[in-house]
């Protein structure tokens, strides 16, 4: 299990094949990786976003990001995850937060997946500033729910 | 007794400043250790309040040495 | 939206990075990307599994995971999908499966990719047959449902 | 008029051959047409089948140059 906040751009993808190359162990018990990336649109409540910045509370994110992969771990059968999200300056297109949960079985793999980002989104402490354009910024001022 | 005070994102904006330490004699409530650090500021609505980290309750009581951080609703992800 | 079928080893995070080299057009309009991939596993239904062959339905195949997608579409808006599937032999810890699916929000994603891999698993003509040892092998069944 | 039949899987193995062409002379139900080809084979219980590459009720009709496919459920992904 491995949580990362980073302040640069990262590929998604080296990163999960990265991280699995340290995972040896149990490879052949893997049938199910379950992938989400979040990534910044260039548009969002009707209006063209040209940046973001993303603030967090330096220990507290971690500390709340561990306990959203333990209740996962709690409800579902996990083999090993991996949480990366950005802090800092943003531009359209690069990756916000990227989850990868390894498991057996497929069903356990996608519930673990959307459980960790819905509880990501509802309780770890990140906020999002936009920039709308030179001089306008605004806050994000709530998340949506994932659920319909 | 002492305790820190943290404000982050638009609170951070609407109390002016992102941390203070605070010095007082009798224990007191989240709640209260809002009002003591911000008597001429309004609550705004949502505010979330974590103590040493971990999200509390407004009538949680600190005790000396506690961290206390005060947020807006989280936009991560 | 592509769909393919393949007879070989394949790294899925090169084939992703790959097919998204070809989607500039909606870049910006990207805001969930959610990827599930399944791995042959070493064990199942009480036996080592040493090997396995795939065989398939050569043109109703394509047409079935057609319509997997074209269903997802009809019920969840969709940006672009990649799904790849192996046919023939593999071995233990090679991709039997890929499905991305690319959306504006994060729920269309989740529930996008989790629809078509529910419905390949019931609904297009790929049959597997597990090697246990240099002697015995089994048609695998039935598939189990991935909802619990 | 004539069909083409095709088998796969652990049906291909049971059947004993993985293709073959049915000429009849009257209009057959896709049930029919598996009696008709393996007059002397139990009809394996779950048994799919599909004309033209698409899943078929075994009630419906088969037209002349009609591909019908038998085979068990599916076990991809």
């Amino acid at each position: 299990m491995a949580i990362q906040i980073i302040d640069h751009a990262f590929d998604p993808y080296h990163e999960i094949q990265r991280y699995q190359s340290t995972q040896p162990d149990y490879l052949g018990a893997i049938g199910a990786t379950s992938i989400f990336i979040g990534t910044m649109r260039d548009f969002n409540q009707g209006s063209q976003v040209t940046g973001m910045s993303i603030e967090h509370y330096p220990g507290m994110t971690e500390k709340q990001l561990s306990l959203c992969v333990e209740k996962a771990q709690g409800l579902w059968s996990i083999l090993d995850s991996l949480i990366i999200h950005r802090v800092g300056t943003i531009t359209p297109n690069e990756v916000i937060v990227l989850i990868a949960v390894w498991s057996s079985h497929r069903g356990d793999a996608f519930d673990a997946t959307r459980y960790i980002m819905e509880a990501l989104k509802s309780t770890v402490p990140f906020w999002k500033k936009e920039c709308l354009d030179a001089d306008a910024e605004r806050w994000v001022t709530s998340n949506t729910s994932g659920y319909q | 007794m002492s305790i820190k005070v943290y404000y982050f994102a638009s609170l951070k904006e609407h109390v002016g400043h992102s941390e203070h330490e605070l010095e007082f004699i009798q224990s007191l409530t989240v709640k209260e250790v809002w009002f003591e650090a911000n008597a001429d500021l309004a609550l705004p609505k949502n505010t979330l309040a974590a103590v040493n980290m971990e999200y509390v309750d407004w009538n949680s009581l600190v005790i000396d040495g506690d961290v206390v951080a005060f947020f807006p609703p989280v936009t991560g992800g």
